[in-house]
């Protein structure tokens, strides 16, 4: 094995470039060293000036998704060995607006988020002295995969969709919103359901599926977006033959 | 704060394999209306008499008429294959109170082609 | 420019967030912030695996884990606020249930609990392994339907303050923009989390730079028991990444070099195919990682070229129950050791985890200075002592989040009002500095921070690990003095506004140095071995002198610092022996 | 719901959509293979004009067919529609495309209703 592998890094420097070029350094190629390791190599010894986010090199806290050689990855899960001989090419997520070489802004996610309520919501809160909700494994199993979302933004930059339309509320917002939905603890599925069923919402989506192809956390955005589509259609039905009191 | 707002090409789905067989799939549906085209004719012909119908055969072994249902053959498999893998996203089937694993369902799926593609060949054959 | 909130929460981590929460559930009236460097959901909460603790079976008691608690901590930690703690953290944990927080579930619906290292019964919440993940995000989920909670994500705070023993606020940079601005309020309350990268082999996210406990001791307010510094006996080599206890919990076995399970040779009782609470591999983690280290001495480690390391295996529980229970663990396993659990062993050794010290709090959260609380791993309250046992720092963030929350809600709500003039000139000197610190060293072939920075985390390793005496100690002291003259003199290659990181770095080392300062200052005053604080040199606990917190105050003027000794509170444990697995 | 929205087209589109893709996916291969590409090219022997009349006079497969061509149609014309979209970004022309999509479909429909019933 080489001891050395080339990192092709986007450079965007705000008001001084007017789009990225690239950079080339070179970084020591070692087992176990994640694209990650690479980036803080060349941040400490090589170049002080490159910009990135990242935080828990594990693959949980979901900050530091990157496009490498042309895929969205979580870089402190993908492994310089993987690449060798190189070059390695290490770009700024795509779909988002770029703010500095690799940090990119995900505002319009955090704008989006809130909007599909997230959260539980109750015709009546029990108070906490009464215990817990009850659920069972089963009902656990029902949402679980959706709630592992680590919203790393992997499934938006993958999305062609998000691409020429980023007003589409997107797979992880989407997926986040079905995860209540499907909550046995839930009821707030109708608060949802106008954002949810609006045109930048389920329908927007065109089942291109590459969301869940890009996920490192097997959440499966596509699914939970489809399953909805069923849903509302089903509901929609209904809506329309039976009366008001049946439904 | 000046963003950079990477611009996305007229033909951005060349840009990843997958990207590109996505739009095949979707093109898929301009064969599959082809294809309703082609059978209203049929049906035309065959309510038309025996001759409109030996007329609608001949002109159906023509090589431009075989060679556009042969690429339109390929995009319906391609729609069929595509189809059957993504629908069990979209449903999820219970079975005595038990979720029923998504390969299973893609299962189910490609058995009822088969059986459904048997069916309608021995009608037409028989 | 200066914005205002009554209530302003450093820190969006477990304990920020149920603060934040907290406040808007005391006073809806009141404007509650929180200021983040990092989005909240990306907090180092986030990789918390194992699980929280809080009484929930019927054969358990508050008793019961108040006493494994007191033990555990080798009666360091304030009996009244284990107490305090022991009996509210049943009904936090619920709390996270009814905001839908996915806790693993027993077959008829309630939730199941988990044993876990240096507990005597079963009671600690999990879900599956990814417990500080769920936790997280069901809490920034939660605070999303609080409209009235503002946040400033992705603001680096750089200063607190403080006029006359009372906190006005903050000054902040907008990472974004480079923006600096004063943020004032009413009541600040500190929830930055630990500091575990002033080590250079560690479990903690690259955010843990101790950054709250060098605000708050800046700015006047003592830090407390800053010797104690966790390592957990378990981390993969490389990456220090945590394998968590839950893997030993549910049946996990240490092995040497010889397949031998060592721990039974240091009074941790007799090996059983099963697990047995607080024996063996359930052990405390201060005892544990000790033992690794009389390992290693004896030869009985292996040898990697990431140091030396003992094997964890698993294999014997099998494919299903760790992809029921520790499924983020073989996730981990694979991913970043090519190893897959249910047929190899994991290789892991000792790793620093957590930070029993922190800002000197009492059982509301409120520092000595006025107005200023903190919660959360950067707090010492204190229920830790001189050894955490794993899972009580979760349900700490909650019960102490939500006290601080609380008592920052009632002070705001008195003491609003006029930011005096002195403050905000504050704030403009400290915008000042920041701009000088930007265009710092602008000259070639300076001193990089990086170096400073790996030579701190060498210092401290060397002489304040897992075993320490007052040499190792005296010649980090003497090291960290070095740095220190070197740190005025390094450089910073990034002058620009936007997003700059290097100068987050540049920051962030300097609020380590002064940490890591403290943390050695202290560990050289206490000359006895307690907890995690082993000194080599005074290998017996001293109940006579040290049966007390170190507080460690800054000393401006004399460019020193003090350390000051504060008695423990002992309500119905006196101090005995610690006994595991007999 | 509390508040009631006049049924959006969204959904309805969707499930006709689905349908005609399942519906495509089961029938259309075998069919575009005997009719298209078998017959033709003499692989095998096409049915005799008798055969297929009968066939076709059956009520059943008249229904049958006629569900495959609509439903089909509107498949095509919502995928087609969204190709358009996307594919060639055109969706600033959106309602000349869904006139035409949708529009098409509902032609062809009432044109294959309209064959099948003279049969
Ligand atoms: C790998 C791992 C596993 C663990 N597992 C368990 C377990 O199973 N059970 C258990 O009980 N405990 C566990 N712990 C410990 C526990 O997770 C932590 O102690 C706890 O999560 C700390 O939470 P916190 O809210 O205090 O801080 P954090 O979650 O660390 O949050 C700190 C917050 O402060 C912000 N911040 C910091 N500095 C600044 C600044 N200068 N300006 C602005 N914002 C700032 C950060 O952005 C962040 O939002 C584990 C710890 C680790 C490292
Ligand atoms: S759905 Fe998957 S890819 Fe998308 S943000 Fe969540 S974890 Fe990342
Ligand atoms: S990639 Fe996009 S189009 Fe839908 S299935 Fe996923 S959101
Ligand atoms: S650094 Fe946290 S996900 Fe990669």
């Amino acid at each position: 094995m080489a001891d050395q592998i080339t990192l092709e890094v986007a450079r965007y420097r705000p008001g001084l470039d007017t789009e990225p070029v690239m950079q080339s350094y070179q970084v020591p190629l070692r087992e176990h060293w994640a694209i990650l390791d690479g980036l803080t190599y060349i941040k400490d010894h090589l170049d002080g000036t490159l910009s990135f986010r990242w935080s828990c090199r594990m693959g949980i806290c979901g900050s530091c998704g990157m496009t490498v050689n042309g895929d969205p990855q979580l870089t402190c899960a993908t492994f310089l060995t993987d690449y060798a001989p190189g070059p390695v090419r290490v770009e700024p997520l795509r779909n988002f607006p770029v703010v500095r070489d690799l940090v990119v802004d995900i505002g319009d996610f955090m704008e989006k988020l809130p909007t599909v309520k997230p959260w539980i919501i109750r015709d009546v809160d029990s108070p906490v002295e009464e215990g817990e909700y009850l659920q069972t494994p089963e009902e656990l199993d029902e949402y679980k995969q959706f709630s592992m979302c680590i919203n790393c933004m992997l499934c938006y930059s993958a999305c062609p969709v998000y691409a020429l339309d980023p007003s589409f509320v997107g797979p992880a917002a989407i997926a986040l919103a079905q995860r209540y939905n499907l909550d046995s603890r839930d009821e707030g599925a109708a608060d949802r359901d106008d954002v949810l069923t609006s045109p930048e919402g389920i329908w927007a989506c065109t089942f291109v599926g590459e969301c869940s192809a890009a996920c490192p956390k097997d959440v499966d955005p596509a699914a939970a977006i489809q399953r909805y589509k069923l849903t509302a259609a089903t509901q929609a039905v209904k809506n329309l033959l039976l009366p008001r009191g049946a439904r | 704060m000046s963003l950079y707002h990477r611009p996305i090409p007229i033909f951005w789905w060349l840009e990843r394999r997958s990207y590109l067989v996505f739009v095949l799939r979707e093109l898929s549906s301009v064969f599959i209306a082809w294809f309703v085209v082609y059978l209203l004719l049929l049906i035309n012909a065959v309510s038309g008499g025996s001759a409109e119908y030996e007329r609608f055969l001949d002109r159906s072994g023509h090589w431009w008429v075989v060679a556009i249902n042969v690429i339109a053959l390929l995009f319906v498999l391609l729609h069929s294959v595509t189809w059957f893998g993504l629908a069990p996203k979209a449903i999820v089937a219970r079975l005595r109170g038990r979720r029923v694993p998504p390969r299973q369902i893609a299962v189910a799926h490609y058995a009822a082609w088969l059986v459904l593609s048997a069916v309608i060949a021995w009608v037409i054959l028989r | 420019m200066s914005a205002f909130h009554d209530v302003l929460v450093i820190g969006g981590g477990g304990a920020g967030l149920r603060a934040a929460i907290a406040v808007a559930e005391t006073n809806p009236r009141l404007r509650v912030a929180i200021v983040s460097k990092v989005y909240p959901m990306r907090s180092h909460t986030v990789s918390a695996e194992g699980g929280a603790a809080g009484v929930a079976a019927a054969d358990d008691s508050l008793d019961e884990h108040a006493y494994d608690t007191v033990s555990g901590s080798d009666w360091l930690c304030d009996q009244d606020a284990v107490e305090a703690f022991v009996a509210e953290a049943p009904r936090e944990l619920l709390r996270l249930e009814h905001w839908g927080c996915p806790w693993s579930r027993q077959p008829d619906g309630h939730t199941a609990v988990r044993a876990f290292g240096g507990m005597k019964k079963k009671r600690t919440w999990f879900a599956a392994d990814r417990t500080g993940f769920h936790m997280l995000h069901t809490l920034f989920q939660t605070v999303l339907s609080f409209p009235e909670v503002v946040r400033y994500d992705e603001w680096y705070v750089t200063k607190l303050l403080v006029d006359n023993g009372r906190t006005y606020g903050v000054v902040a940079i907008e990472l974004a923009t480079g923006r600096t601005e004063t943020i004032t309020a009413s009541a600040v309350i500190v929830c930055t989390g630990g500091c575990g990268r002033v080590y250079p082999f560690t479990t903690n996210a690259n955010i843990k730079t101790g950054d709250g406990m060098a605000l708050a001791y800046r700015a006047g307010a003592p830090l407390k028991d800053m010797e104690f510094v966790q390592y957990h006996p378990t981390g993969l080599p490389f990456t220090g990444i945590l394998i968590t206890e839950a893997a030993r919990a549910e049946g996990g076995w240490l092995l040497n070099k010889d397949g031998y399970r060592y721990l039974q040779d240091y009074d941790l009782g007799i090996p059983e195919p099963t697990p047995v609470m607080r024996s063996m591999e359930l052990g405390p983690r201060d005892r544990l990682s000790q033992a690794f280290v009389h390992e290693f001495d004896k030869g009985r480690t292996i040898d990697t070229p990431y140091g030396p390391i003992v094997h964890l295996d698993l294999r014997h529980l099998g494919a299903e129950l760790i992809d029921a229970k520790l499924p983020f663990v073989r996730e981990l396993c694979s991913q970043y050791q090519n190893i897959d659990p249910v047929t190899e062993l994991v290789p892991v050794r000792p790793v620093v985890h957590y930070m029993m010290g922190g800002i000197h709090t009492d059982i509301h959260g409120a520092t000595p200075i006025q107005g200023l609380y903190a919660a959360g791993e950067v707090a010492c309250v204190s229920i830790n002592g001189a050894n955490r046992l794993g899972s009580n720092s979760l349900p700490e963030c909650l019960v102490f989040g939500t006290r601080a929350g609380r008592a920052a809600a009632v002070f705001a709500g008195q003491y609003g009002g006029a930011i005096p003039p002195a403050i905000l000139a504050q704030g403009r000197d400290e915008e000042d500095r920041l701009e000088r610190e930007l265009t710092r060293h602008a000259e070639e072939g300076r001193e990089r921070i990086a170096d400073i920075r790996t030579e701190m985390q060498t210092a401290m390793e060397n002489g304040a690990g897992i075993y320490r005496d007052g040499d190792s100690l005296a010649k980090a002291a003497d090291e960290l003095q070095e740095l220190r003259l070197r740190f005025a003199d390094a450089a910073i290659d990034d002058h620009s506004r936007t997003f700059n990181t290097e100068l987050v770095a540049l920051l962030e080392l300097s609020f380590m140095l002064d940490v890591a300062e403290s943390i050695i200052t202290c560990a050289l005053q206490r000359e006895e071995s307690r907890g995690a604080h082993q000194r080599t040199d005074f290998p017996a606990r001293d109940d006579e002198r040290y049966l007390a917190h170190s507080l460690v105050h800054r000393e401006p003027d004399r460019h020193g610092r003090r350390v000051q000794y504060l008695p423990v509170t002992i309500t119905r444990w006196p101090p005995g022996e610690r006994v595991y697995g007999r | 719901m509390t508040t009631r929205r006049p049924p959006a087209p969204e959904p309805f589109l969707w499930l006709l959509f689905s349908a005609g893709g399942m519906i495509a996916a089961l029938f259309v291969p075998v069919l575009l293979f005997l009719f298209g590409v078998a017959f033709p090219l003499d692989w095998l022997t096409a049915p005799s004009h008798a055969h297929l009349l009968a066939v076709l006079q059956n009520p059943i497969t008249r229904l049958v067919l006629f569900g495959l061509c609509a439903l089909a149609l509107f498949h095509w014309a919502h995928r087609f529609r969204y190709t358009l979209y996307d594919g060639l970004q055109l969706k600033r022309f959106s309602v000349p495309i869904i006139l035409f999509c949708y529009g098409g479909a509902v032609i062809g429909s009432i044109i294959s209703a309209y064959l099948l019933l003279r049969v």
